[in-house]
């Protein structure tokens, strides 16, 4: 137990350190793009963007900035040597036939038997959009969640049956918050590290049965 | 296959109440002139099939802002910039056909490669998949998805010889080499046609059998 | 009418003759072959083989052997300008989402409403094997076959309905034969030509009813 | 990923029982430092997925030969010079599945796409397609049919980088870029190991992430 919640940077860097040597990992639009900032170049992860790379560098800055090279949030971004292009209809292939070992995503609600809602909040006068959410969602060999724990009214975002729209199924391996890490196995939701709070608070906040990793 | 002089004549016949591809991940690979030279032609009654719904106010955010497209099949809408396809949404004045982006590709895809449906591991358990066929298979479940078939692709890459085989350029790849196959009349923008022998034929990503018209904006 | 059959030079000059100006064209294994030697260089043909090449050349000489660039055959051919390479579940994506213009077939058995029959004799102690016959039966928007209009025991290859095992269904569009072109169409079979022989004479040989064209 | 230093290392750990998926048209992208290794291995009861089933008497023949193999999946088998698959199959001593060759493509690109079964417009109205389910859709009639998975894939190719990338040469790519999808581990032997950088991104046919051991023979 740390003695304070996490920033994002934090949580960001807290995610990067769960991801193994090696792995392929798309990280989503959004907080879980920052977890690039904490990935080392020699962990030799490679990163995954949906329209159509792997390798991609950092973001790109001046001179280097090049609107044929971008991001999944259409920012310009660079490439690494050993990258490769290929075409959309490729680019979800590999996720959807389950070649990436991690994706990032950041969600408004996941269920403790890991069903995600990311990308429709459900209200009426919503333009809705999914965008590669729920390919991504199905298509890599371990889905993290990077979210804030309690949405702004306080009410909790992890919760026994989400009430948003749903964009995957049973698909969640693990969800990282600013005050605490949660594995989601068949065996209910396990919490494995906690800033600034207490295993009981959270036992008492949450709508779901943990346990203590 | 035919070079063209101008857009507007790489555009002609299209014609109303056509299924138009338009190729392009936001601006990258979007191509403007053709769209700019659709505008102009001006077929109506379109449906879109593109992976956005517009930006700013030029592209395809042009064509919408025109009234000239009935329906939009697209995965990603919502962005900071899409105000004109906002409003006709708001204001009732758009279709929209939400997709999945794996979905939008592999169901222009089977259509290029004559796959009469298949069954995706996409969406499964979620309000897109809704009304559709699913089935389990080893032990995993799926969603029927059908084939999404265009009269005309709208298609913006780097290089083509004077054949048709075209190139693209990084990330302006995308929907491209998809939406080629996918089509009865593929037309090509590109910012330079070369002469035929010109490109390595190891490095081909739309081979000419795929492209209708070229021409270079 | 002709004076005399069509030797195979000669079917193969009649198939090239009809392939329109510019058309992407499949040539089948064996006598199909044939057809490229008549191709004018003028006619902007381009050939497609099934292991992954369009606007293929030649066959290759002496020093242009290339182990790596064959031919549907498994011949060394060679390449013209303008050609590309692509992997085979891109190269019968092609063929099956009705990219080809034409493809050119041989046939042990043809019926009158286009069904084809050229993988297998269904004798019991043959080795079956299809490759890309059954594809490019169903792939291109023409196919053409290529075969005598007679076996060896003299009984019409042109027949009501096919007794070997099937290759395609309803598929063929033309049958050119050493002694007759026909169309078929779904009004029935349409004689375009006769070779040494009449259409009174095929009339009287086939099982099918023709019609003169 | 992994640069092994030998034929023999890089076929470590392969199964008896295996799905094998090998790569080449003939003898055009055949792996054979790969088979020879996996010969000596001493894997057996195998299924093997190829196009063909063997060339005179090395490479996929050579293993059919040893009897390692219990079943193969492939469009052609007989050739002039299958007479090792073809004394086997005619003794009863091997399997045999015959799958069109746009199908046997097809599937494994399925099993490598995570799609579970697709309605093909290949051999419809064959005896290759009795006994599977059929579907009209759009007025034509379709065979579903299944995705074909390894659990190894051996690929010929022309050269690595240190990463996994991989491009080909000619019409030697034909299978492999699809089995390199579809495997659990994918073992890619190549004429040239070359470094990080060294190939053009844009080049790329089999990206790095389908890609397990690489090994220059």
């Amino acid at each position: 137990m740390s003695s304070a919640a996490l920033t994002k940077d934090e949580m960001a860097a807290r995610v990067a350190r769960d991801i193994p040597y090696g792995a392929y990992v798309n990280l989503g639009i959004g907080q879980p793009t920052l977890v690039a900032d904490h990935l080392d170049a020699d962990a030799g992860v490679v990163l995954h963007t949906e329209n159509g790379m792997l390798n991609m560098g950092r973001a790109a800055v001046g001179d280097e900035v090049d609107p044929d090279l971008t991001n999944a949030g259409k920012q310009p971004v660079t490439e690494l040597p050993g990258s490769s292009y290929f075409d959309s209809a490729e680019s979800f292939a590999m996720m959807r036939g389950g070649h990436l070992d991690v994706c990032v995503l950041g969600a408004f609600q996941v269920s403790a038997g890991g069903d995600i809602a990311n990308w429709h909040t459900g209200a009426p006068d919503a333009i809705p959009a999914v965008g590669g959410a729920m390919d991504l969602a199905i298509g890599a060999k371990q889905v993290f969640v990077m979210m804030t724990l309690f949405a702004k009214d306080g009410s909790p975002k992890l919760v026994p049956s989400c009430t948003y729209p749903l964009t995957g199924v049973g698909c969640v391996a693990r969800v990282y918050t600013e005050v605490a890490v949660f594995d989601l196995t068949p065996d209910g939701v396990v919490v494995l590290d906690t800033f600034g709070t207490t295993y009981d608070e959270l036992a008492e906040r949450l709508d779901v049965p943990l346990t203590q990793g | 296959m035919r070079i063209c002089e101008s857009a507007a004549e790489a555009v002609e016949g299209i014609e109303d109440g056509s299924t138009v591809l338009i190729g392009g991940f936001g601006m990258a690979g979007m191509p403007v002139e053709l769209i700019d030279a659709l505008i102009e032609q001006g077929a109506t009654d379109l449906t879109v099939v593109s992976n956005n719904a517009g930006n700013g106010d030029t592209g395809l955010a042009a064509l919408l802002a025109k009234g000239r497209v009935r329906k939009m099949v697209c995965s990603f809408p919502r962005q900071h910039d899409s105000w004109v396809f906002d409003g006709l949404y708001r204001e009732g004045r758009i279709e929209l056909e939400l997709v999945p982006q794996g979905n939008l590709g592999e169901r222009m895809r089977a259509a290029g490669a004559g796959i009469g449906a298949f069954f995706s591991p996409t969406g499964v358990g979620t309000p897109l998949a809704e009304g559709k066929e699913t089935r389990e298979i080893d032990g995993r479940t799926y969603v029927l998805e059908l084939p999404i078939k265009g009269d005309v692709a709208l298609v913006g890459a780097h290089r083509a010889d004077r054949m048709g085989n075209v190139v693209y350029r990084k990330t302006a790849r995308n929907f491209g080499p998809v939406m080629a196959t996918a089509a009865t009349t593929t037309i090509v923008q590109v910012r330079e046609v070369v002469e035929i022998g010109d490109l390595d034929p190891e490095q081909v990503v739309t081979p000419s059998i795929y492209v209708d018209r070229v021409v270079a904006v």
